[in-house]
């Protein structure tokens, strides 16, 4: 079959050339040898818009409220603006569905979501949007509800959109990396399918996004992209195989491994011994991964396991860029109780944020605007050294509490020594 | 359809990955020794066990039709067992156990025009974000800018001769959905928001676009009889933060509305602490469909990078260590008073001391 | 005396140095060559002419009457062909030409009272301020607190054996006159100022004294009929910058009034550009006549740098090396909530990253 | 001859007590030993009042308005508020007095203050406060006139106190160190003597510091605490005498070179050579000079000397401490026209400050309302990568005027080729 109608896209065109996979010649093909009329007008119609945006240099998609039934978001609605120019993609709404954790496919699954696609949509799909949704891009009011119908019977759900808890990401981790200190998969699970009604009906004053990391490389970019970021990490000793480091040695040569793993800890912990076996100073080693990166036969985490959460992360909306900040600094994650406590923290957070966040204001700048203190306070989490690079600079602070803040403290530690 | 026909959503949630888990990984779950990088596109990791698992990845245009995605699945079920997985930066993953599968799956994939490539010590696939293509308030196209660059740094992705990994994201607004990166190419408007005054009244909820602005330019207005919206253009920083909540703040414009270029945004916290992407280069042209300055840019960069880091050292790291009035002189870009940051906390940008570098 | 009478000053400004330096430093100005520390308060400096200074530095009370200067200019005459200077810190030295004059000038020093050290990697001098003796602002006394600090302190800064040089400030507002320090005592005020409403009126300028205010929490107000001015207590940080322009603003208080304890402030740019000094201490009370407590936190605190640190750390680069959490630890202080800063830019302070202590 | 009138001073005697030397018992001899009456009673009653501050925890003086015929400041006035209790020296003013550039002093001319002071004051004095002035503390308003009057005929004159330029600092440099790299006597007394009379009469927003050392050791404190910070550096390779780095390495041994110098330098610049040589990187040595402290004898500074200047140190009030900004990286100081160039920065600099801070405001804290930027442009400083740690990490800035900058940079830098 074929479009009704072409348009020309000599800009477009271009993007056939060279020698990356070219999603303007995947447009094509759905536009002039897909079986179904209906998507060959769509995306002919969307070609259209898009070489009119290039030709201008100006988007032509307008927002709107489009949802499926029971749900607030999850949706993100498009209509055009040059609509009676290109009518075949007037509305062209992207649903934002959730993968699973860790995104794994078989592809009979894949082949299975491709299939409900073509028959409710445009035949054009993302794996995955920059928060982990599949994206579904491109289907009208109607394809939307039906498509979702769909794909929700054999065990999809939409994702966030809007003021609400978004879609979570976890890296691959413990399925496939020997650096992971979690188990990544069962973390985004627990906290995100814990606010699923959060997720589909957008009620905070702005989106929340949690974000998991298997270990402190953080290839979820969780420190700068999410609200909540949970990151493996460990507390005892880092183990050494000293016969491997021996035999990396052997392989690369001594200045090899001074100029690029004993020069680069960050804090000076490792040192060289003169029978080429390495000595660890894990008392200062701070778990920055690099010498685990570099020698990855060698060395790997201990066995005391744990995570670090930090909070407020975000991008440039409305007071520049913020990374989160250490609120726990070390979290065993075990027993079922690890767990809920983890979960508990999450709904601490949150419902604090629901409540003291300005309209469109994130967690992060909400802390700048509260101060970290008052926000651990409201969450009930205590002080500790490891949340702050290095203690107050200015004076200019009311500390008539002295005393009781000193008493909690040496409590604390009193606790702790009792404990252990 | 009546309201009771409708059907009601199963709240299932995120789904567990395990169902769709290559067994070898889900037998092997957290049991996981070390890897291997044994060619560029693919790596060994070996679990305690004795069990192996390669993977081998292929970039991908990111909006997959159905049919580069069927082609995808079939090569999967040729050559991978049938399991896939996707990266945070949408390339696909195929894992299989045995070596002998590797070579014959990467022959399928390029012929099928994919690339391998992608890991390590290698220019990644770039990050990118939706723009023209399908967001309503983008300032450029993202799947065009990204295609035009993955053309030129194809090479880079295929091999692996980079310092360190190279992480590249590109956003088309300034609201910067793509994450910042090692090298980020953004959108930053020269001018402020051009009013239609006409429409402001019946669209915006203008208390809350007066809220909106992080530098409080915009205040109510009477404007030909209508209730609409002024900006104080002296205090304007044209970020454009105005516009989603109030279309008719139109702040896209295709001659003012530039690229900007940051390095050093890295969020490992391997060797130094996560670090922010810095603004190196400005006023590049926003130039469709290629988009042919800013990729030199990018070039350039890349190319002092590769010659003067060390191994290891990721972009933020060489020019901790080589400074930046170094990185100036050897990338040949302008250093200017817009280098110089003026937003809060600025003075920790600023050289109190007398590291001086000659 | 008429007017006419009145002498007009000769607006010399800042003398000509060369007039009273040591000859031999005259000829060698510029063009010294490199020096050496033969003892603790000795210092060997050799020019590249091959003449010699050696320089014998001796710590006094800052605060000298007559006798002590005569004194000290008495044992100049005998021993060191009359030329002295001061150093920063208002240590006296003495600069021979000849090693033979070395020992006869320590003599005469000690056994006058005076103490000679304060040389290189030594506990130097302790730099303070006016206090109780002489400012219209103090929140303590400086002398006072410094004479007591020396006399446990006297054998580091006679003996060399700390990592690096200890630099000590004092200060007895919060306005710190003293400078930051590796280690400062200074003065912090707990309750906000209680004003004497009788007397704003007459004496203070209530705008200025309005302005002053860091945190804008004094607005003018009424009370009991009189212009006065008003705090608002809930944003009062307590710093005592509404004082020096209005005294009614009583900050001063002999039981609210305490000392806080901070590290780190290293102005040097050797290794690391200089740093700021934070915050470890605070609430502890200023207790004359010798302030015993404040005493016993800063040799708790050398003590542990004195072990811990590698030769040539000053105390902020021990700290970046050890950690914060460490410090916290060896120290035995506490780490409260007020360590955790709030002020402009405070963000940069936060831990932004998984780099954890453990 | 004695006071007439001795007070209880139970909680001073203490400090009589411990090996340092005691400023009490200096008072004390003042009181009970010297000729003069009048010194023994204002001693006297200085001793009382001061019991008072100890014994209630209190401050008893005041400020007020003295000064000397001809000029507005250099005085701090100090009036009794317990005046009545300890008469003696209800009147307790200091005069701030310049020494001279780099604090040397012939015992001789030492004395003879001592003989003026003792004249017309308490016979107290502070060789420096932290201004470096020398404080004459103690004397009522005429023996304020016509001690200086006095002490002014042969060659001393007043320093600053109040909204104006202030007396200068500058470290013992060239006088008695390897490490200058600059005149510094010469640069305080051009700069300061140059604003004499802003030193004499306070007509500026708020107090103005000049402050110089010769090296970056900065054993002036210059960029914390002066407003004004010229600081001795070099441009051209560090000396090298290899000999003195091999005497060096025989006498400490190679781990103790390579653990104190080779991994301490900031940048990496430093390498040890097999042949126990020192390779310097001096493209990317900063001039910290931890390496040239430790081996005094091995390294020097360079030929091509000159000065960095740092805008903006301060303490406390009223934002927190600054720390002084760079504004000139690099600026030789040889020939007259140098001088009078640093001259007339320093005069562009209070300029612009007298007319744009704010009162009571500081030039750092100026430059932190205004931005860098426009401070630059004020004083007429083109800007330099020197000046930053890093380029702007937030993209909330307006940038239309990107292409001129960008041309005034390549001219700037093609100017510079031609001329070098
Ligand atoms: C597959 C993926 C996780 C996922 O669940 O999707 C992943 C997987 C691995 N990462 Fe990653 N990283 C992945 C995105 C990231 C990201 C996020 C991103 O790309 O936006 C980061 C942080 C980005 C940043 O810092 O800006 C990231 C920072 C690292 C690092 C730290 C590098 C450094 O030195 O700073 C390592 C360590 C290393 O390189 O040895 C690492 C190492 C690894 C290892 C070698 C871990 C292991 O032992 O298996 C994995 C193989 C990577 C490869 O293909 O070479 N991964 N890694 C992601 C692949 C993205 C892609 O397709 O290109
Ligand atoms: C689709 C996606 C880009 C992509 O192509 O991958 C995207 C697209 C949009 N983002 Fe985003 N953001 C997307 C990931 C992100 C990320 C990355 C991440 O989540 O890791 C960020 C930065 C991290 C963060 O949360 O700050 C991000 C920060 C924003 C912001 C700024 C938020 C802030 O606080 O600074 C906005 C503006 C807003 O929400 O008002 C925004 C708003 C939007 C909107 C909804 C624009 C709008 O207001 O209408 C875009 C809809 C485009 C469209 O038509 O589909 N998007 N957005 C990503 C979501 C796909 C998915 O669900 O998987
Ligand atoms: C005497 C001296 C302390 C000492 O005993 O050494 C001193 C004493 C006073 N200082 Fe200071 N400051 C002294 C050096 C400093 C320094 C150190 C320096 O100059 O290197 C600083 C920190 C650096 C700086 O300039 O910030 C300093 C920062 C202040 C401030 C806060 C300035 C600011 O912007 O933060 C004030 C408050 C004010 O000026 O309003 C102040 C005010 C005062 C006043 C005038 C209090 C007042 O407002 O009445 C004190 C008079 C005490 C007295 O009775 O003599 N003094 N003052 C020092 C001057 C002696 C001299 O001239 O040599
Ligand atoms: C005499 C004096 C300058 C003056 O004109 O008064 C001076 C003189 C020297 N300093 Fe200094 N410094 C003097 C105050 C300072 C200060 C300011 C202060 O004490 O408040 C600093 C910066 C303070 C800070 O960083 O907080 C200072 C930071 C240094 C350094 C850097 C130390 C470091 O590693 O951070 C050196 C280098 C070294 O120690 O080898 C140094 C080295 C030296 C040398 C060895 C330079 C030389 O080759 O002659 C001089 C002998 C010092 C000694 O007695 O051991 N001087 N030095 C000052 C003596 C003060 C005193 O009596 O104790
Ligand atoms: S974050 Fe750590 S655990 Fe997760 S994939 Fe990356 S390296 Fe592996
Ligand atoms: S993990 Fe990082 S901090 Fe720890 S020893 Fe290795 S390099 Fe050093
Ligand atoms: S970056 Fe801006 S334009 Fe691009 S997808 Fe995100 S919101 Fe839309
Ligand atoms: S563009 Fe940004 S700064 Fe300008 S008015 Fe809009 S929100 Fe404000
Ligand atoms: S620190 Fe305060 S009290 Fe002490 S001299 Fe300075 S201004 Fe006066
Ligand atoms: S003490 Fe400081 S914070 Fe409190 S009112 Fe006075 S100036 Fe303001
Ligand atoms: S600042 Fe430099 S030149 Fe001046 S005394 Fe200190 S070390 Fe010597
Ligand atoms: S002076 Fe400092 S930066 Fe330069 S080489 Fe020596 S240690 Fe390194």
């Amino acid at each position: 079959m074929a479009a009704n109608k072409i348009y020309e896209t000599p800009m477009l065109d271009e993007l056939e050339k060279g020698p990356w996979p070219s999603f303007i010649s995947g447009f094509k093909r759905l536009r002039d040898e897909h079986p179904d009329e209906r998507i060959n007008n769509v995306v002919s119609g969307l070609l259209g818009q898009l070489e009119h945006s290039y030709e201008t240099r100006k988007g032509y998609w307008k927002g709107g409220t489009v949802s499926v039934f029971g749900y607030g978001g999850g949706i993100i609605p498009r209509f055009s603006e040059v609509g009676d120019a290109f009518p075949e993609s007037k509305e062209f709404h992207t649903l934002r569905v959730q993968p699973p954790a860790g995104n794994y496919y078989t592809t009979d699954m894949l082949n299975q979501l491709a299939d409900s696609w073509e028959k409710h949509g445009s035949g054009l799909v993302t794996f995955h949007g920059q928060t982990g949704n599949i994206m579904f891009i491109g289907t009208n009011t109607d394809g939307t509800q039906h498509f979702f119908d769909e794909i929700n019977e054999y065990g999809w759900d939409l994702g966030g959109a809007g003021p609400c808890v978004r879609t979570a990401m976890c890296c691959v981790g413990s399925a496939r990396c020997e650096q992971s200190c979690a188990n990544e998969h069962g973390i985004q699970r627990w906290l995100v399918n814990n606010f699923t009604d959060d997720v589909h009906r957008p009620a905070l004053p702005y989106k929340f996004k949690f974000k998991v990391s298997g270990c402190p490389n953080d290839c979820q970019n969780a420190i700068e992209r999410s609200d909540f970021a949970v990151i493996g990490t460990w507390r005892d000793d880092m183990k050494v195989d000293q016969e491997e480091v021996k035999k990396f040695i052997e392989a690369k040569g001594r200045s090899y491994i001074i100029d690029n793993v004993i020069t680069r800890c960050p804090t000076q912990a490792l040192s060289l011994n003169d029978d080429d076996t390495l000595n660890v100073d894990n008392h200062n080693c701070v778990r920055c991964m690099h010498c685990l990166n570099v020698m990855t036969k060698a060395l790997s985490p201990g066995d005391d396991k744990g995570v670090t959460i930090l909070i407020g992360g975000k991008r440039t909306l409305k007071i520049g860029d913020l990374m989160g900040t250490v609120i726990v600094p070390f979290k065993k994650l075990e027993t079922e109780e690890d767990y809920e406590s983890l979960v508990e923290l999450a709904e601490e957070t949150i419902d604090f944020f629901a409540e003291n966040a300005l309209e469109h204001e994130r967690t992060g700048e909400m802390i700048e605007r509260i101060g970290l203190v008052n926000f651990l306070e409201g969450i009930g989490v205590e002080v500790d050294p490891n949340m702050v690079n290095n203690p107050r600079q200015c004076s200019y602070v009311r500390m008539d509490g002295w005393d009781e803040e000193a008493e909690k403290w040496f409590n604390r530690k009193a606790e702790e020594a009792a404990a252990s | 359809m009546a309201l009771e026909d409708m059907r009601h959503p199963i709240e299932s949630g995120c789904p567990d990955g395990f169902q769709y888990m290559h067994p070898t990984m889900r037998k092997n779950y957290g049991m996981w020794k070390f890897h291997e990088h044994p060619r560029p596109g693919v790596l060994r990791h070996v679990a305690h066990s004795g069990d192996e698992i390669w993977t081998v990845k292929a970039g991908t245009q990111r909006i997959l039709d159905v049919y580069s995605l069927r082609k995808l699945t079939e090569i999967g079920d040729k050559f991978a067992d049938g399991y896939v997985r996707f990266t945070i930066r949408s390339n696909i993953e195929y894992m299989v156990t045995d070596e002998a599968q590797v070579e014959p799956l990467i022959k399928a994939l390029e012929e099928a025009g994919f690339v391998v490539g992608g890991t390590a010590n290698s220019v990644a696939m770039i990050s990118h974000t939706q723009g023209w293509l399908h967001c309503d308030i983008p300032g450029t196209d993202a799947s065009g800018v990204v295609k035009s660059m993955m053309d030129e740094l194809i090479d880079e992705f295929k091999e692996c001769n980079m310092p360190n990994r190279v992480h590249i994201t590109t956003s088309c607004c300034q609201i910067n959905c793509g994450g910042q990166g090692d090298i980020a190419i953004n959108v930053q408007h020269t001018k402020p928001p051009k009013i239609n005054h006409d429409l402001v009244a019946n669209i915006c909820e203008r208390p809350s676009v007066v809220a909106r602005c992080p530098v409080a330019a915009i205040r109510p207005a009477m404007v030909n009889g209508k209730p609409s919206l002024e900006v104080d253009e002296k205090k304007c920083i044209c970020c454009g933060a105005c516009f989603p909540p109030c279309p008719p703040m139109q702040i896209n414009d295709p001659e003012n509305s530039k690229l900007s270029i940051w390095v050093g945004g890295n969020h490992s916290n391997a060797r130094s602490k996560p670090t922010f992407q810095k603004l190196v280069a400005s006023g590049v042209p926003n130039n469709p469909p290629r988009w042919p300055e800013a990729t030199a840019i990018v070039k350039r960069i890349l190319k002092e990078y590769k010659e003067g880091a060390k191994d290891w050292e990721r972009i933020n790291d060489w020019i901790d260590r080589i400074g930046w009035p170094r990185f100036f002189e050897v990338t040949g870009l302008p250093f200017t008073k817009y280098h110089i940051d003026n937003w809060r906390g600025a003075r920790a940008s600023l050289n109190a001391s007398t590291h001086i570098r000659f």
